[in-house]
């Protein structure tokens, strides 16, 4: 898929992919979610906590939103809490939110008794959203995460962003709005050269 | 005759009394139950303000 | 129409309610009076002697099964042709006491062919149809939880219900045929040889005790699944309803 | 560990009693199929009889195919098969206590329904006993094994079909056994422990096996 694509990211920095469709954005994310197997080359994490591989340390919000209908809003987010482990390596300053907390947070404390169904697209977005607040891991893996959300929560979502930067988290993110995030690194996919990448 | 000797088959007659009435009383129990946990949601709902929906209401 | 007149849930659920405690008082004295005949008055059958009590409840089981199968076929004529508001509630709540009830008159039926042919259950023409019913009941049962919207679910189960309800005399025939195909009659028929009049009082006024239970219970139950839309509908508005602070944010898509 | 496995068992038991009880479409499915029976072989209820344990079984494989098309598909469809995967839980764990769940909520309600439908078949109540035992045993292996099929067509739109014909085969054995054993405890000369025994053993393999094997699948799934 890419060839000769090499970055590094130190903490507290977020890293936005742009580049026209197809390009493999998400592919990219997916790979570094550990998705989508290297095919040559490594993934290394440097002072992350010991017996975790990088994607354990890593949280995937990518298009599709992982809640059951058949749930309410709590139950979801309290399994997905559950489930995954919390990551807090030295230096980073993340710690989890309670669930109610974060549905607060997210403008969706009044739906949490409701089964999830009930749920807009963009409560859905942000129900999924809050996974990442109740579980801290230092890297966000974000596929275009402003799609189905109006602008109040796109704004939401932007200060959370940056929240997490200045904990010392690690973004890296797929998205064709632009954002503002500091402090912030560009990486341009093109096509023709196949992937050639290029810090700002 | 008397009404209580029912015979060599008496297992099965009770058998069938004892399980229809509990058929019927679970029925019973269902309706009443639902009723009451709707009631119970209804007023949840109501205490967060939400509106009764009351259908089409131009006749009352 | 006085029937369009309660098109209205809330103008049926008011009705529902003047008239319930009046029917709940008719069944329980025709219960009363039903038990006693059958088990005082009733005399013993020459050939079953006391099992004959079994049929006290389960031939008036049997009759309600069918009829809680033209109530549901007729609740959805109205839902597809006269698209009544209450037809498909009518329709849903008429399928599990038709289930019940029809449960009831199978197993009745067991435990009377226990003592009377020593085995539970025989492929006999008629009790392999109720199977049949019983079968038809719970498919439309699982089919109306299965579907989300109500209103979807209710078209669905009413072209199902029709489709069955023209189906049964077809299937009831074939069982038949194929029961005679394999079995000359060599079974003892459930209904025995004649009804004496001793017996069939008691029989009539055991029918029309079920008959009143199943209208209380029905009218409870369409009340029940009225109030359990309203829940739906107001849940639905609460999850839409917009959190205090972004009331006054525009929903546009952010691409 | 504990942890996550309670959570995801109790998550998994909610979905599925709270989506149209698949459970209970299972056992009427089982139901409807036991009752076709005698229309096709005739109401003789000596060959019920002799029959009855064979085709309980083959109803309680068919009815547990019916519903392990969902197992995996639904949570690709929706994502969470990706966040799953990099949780860093121990995938062949996942899938055996998804498969424990999903055998609970559909497996369990065949097994209890299985004594009445053998009413039907005319069964005498040793051999009821016999039939139960024997699927209480064997269902969970059909189970597991029918995740191996659910994780290699769960990117397929139209899996469900393909994956009873790739289990089908697999699940031969327990049904050899499963009916033999049933048998054996009906017919006196034949000792029923041997049969028995082997199916257990086939059961825990199915253990072992389904949970690797499926676990493998998912991970290429995901790529």
């Amino acid at each position: 898929m890419f060839e000769g694509l090499s970055f590094s990211l130190e903490g507290g920095v977020a890293l936005v992919v742009t580049g026209p469709n197809g390009v493999g954005k998400s592919s990219l994310l997916r790979t570094l979610a550990g998705l989508v197997a290297l095919a040559e080359g490594h993934l290394t994490l440097s002072g992350g906590v010991d017996d975790h591989t990088p994607y354990e340390h890593a949280h995937y919000f990518g298009h599709q939103d992982a809640v059951k209908p058949a749930l309410s809003v709590l139950e979801n987010l309290v399994f997905w809490q559950d489930f995954s482990d919390a990551a807090v390596p030295h230096g980073f300053a993340g710690d989890g939110m309670s669930p109610h907390e974060a549905l607060e947070l997210l403008g969706i404390g009044h739906t949490a008794r409701l089964p999830a169904a009930y749920l807009s697209a963009g409560q859905k977005r942000r129900l999924s959203l809050s996974r990442l607040l109740v579980t801290p891991r230092p890297i966000w893996l974000m596929d275009e995460p402003t799609s189905a959300l109006d602008t109040a929560s796109e704004q939401t979502l932007l200060d959370l962003m940056n929240g997490h930067l200045a904990k010392g988290g690690m973004i890296v993110t797929a998205t064709h709005t632009p954002l503002a995030l500091t402090p912030m690194r560009k990486l341009h996919l093109e096509t023709a050269q196949a992937g050639e990448g290029e810090a700002v | 005759m008397d009404p209580f000797d029912l015979g060599p088959h008496a297992g099965f007659i009770i058998a069938c009394y004892f399980i229809t009435i509990s058929v019927v009383a679970g029925l019973i129990a269902w309706v009443v139950l639902d009723r009451r946990q709707l009631n119970k949601a209804l007023n949840e709902l109501e205490e967060q303000g939400i509106k009764r929906a009351r259908g089409n209401q131009a006749q009352s | 129409m006085a029937i369009w007149d309660y098109a209205n849930p809330t103008r049926f659920m008011r009705l529902a309610d003047r008239i319930l405690p009046w029917l709940i008082g008719i069944c329980v004295i025709a219960f009363a009076i039903g038990l006693y005949k059958s088990f005082f008055m009733a005399p013993e059958d020459y050939q079953q002697g006391d099992t004959v009590r079994i049929m006290f409840i389960h031939v008036p089981a049997a009759w309600l099964a069918m009829m809680c199968y033209s109530v549901m076929a007729l609740s959805s004529i109205g839902t597809l042709v006269w698209k009544h508001p209450l037809a498909d509630v009518s329709a849903k709540c008429a399928a599990l006491i038709g289930a019940a009830f029809t449960f009831i008159s199978l197993v009745t039926g067991s435990l009377w062919g226990k003592p009377m042919w020593g085995t539970y259950w025989v492929w006999d023409a008629r009790l392999t149809s109720v199977l049949v019913l019983f079968i038809m009941y719970l498919g439309l049962m699982a089919l109306w939880r299965t579907m989300e919207d109500p209103i979807k679910a209710g078209k669905a189960a009413a072209v199902l219900t029709l489709v069955g309800a023209l189906n049964l005399p077809i299937i009831k025939f074939s069982v038949d045929w194929w029961n005679t195909l394999h079995q000359p009659a060599s079974v003892m028929r459930l209904d025995g040889p004649t009804i004496h009049p001793d017996m069939l009082v008691p029989l009539l006024v055991m029918a029309f005790a079920f008959s009143v239970l199943f209208f209380v219970l029905h009218l409870r139950a369409m009340q029940n699944e009225v109030l359990r839309r309203r829940v739906r509908t107001m849940r639905q508005k609460a999850a839409a309803s917009a959190r205090p602070a972004a009331a006054t944010a525009t929903t546009q898509p952010a691409e | 560990m504990t942890g996550w496995a309670k959570a995801l068992f109790l998550r998994e038991l909610r979905i599925a009693v709270r989506i149209g009880g698949s459970g209970v479409v299972g056992v009427l499915f089982f139901l409807a199929v036991v009752t076709v029976i005698p229309f096709g072989v005739g109401p003789d209820l000596n060959l019920l009889a002799r029959i009855g344990p064979a085709f309980l079984w083959i109803g309680a494989l068919l009815a547990t195919l019916l519903g392990l098309d969902r197992l995996f598909q639904a949570d690709r469809e929706d994502g969470a098969l990706d966040l799953i995967l990099m949780s860093g839980r121990s995938l062949e764990l996942v899938v055996l206590v998804k498969c424990l769940a999903h055998w609970m909520a559909t497996g369990l309600p065949l097994v209890l329904a299985a004594p009445v439908l053998a009413i039907f078949l005319n069964l005498e109540p040793l051999a009821i006993g016999a039939v139960t035992l024997t699927l209480l045993v064997g269902t969970p292996a059909l189970t597991l094994i029918g995740a191996i099929g659910a994780s290699l067509t769960v990117t397929l739109r139209r899996g469900g079909l393909l994956m009873a014909v790739l289990v089908v085969p697999l699940a031969i054995p327990v049904l050899i056994f499963g009916v033999s054993s049933a048998d054996a405890a009906i017919h006196d000369p034949v000792p029923f422990m041997t049969p028995f025994l082997i199916m257990c053993a086939l059961s825990l393999i199915a253990a072992v096996v389904g949970p690797l094997a499926s676990a493998v699948a998912l991970r290429f799934a995901a790529d």
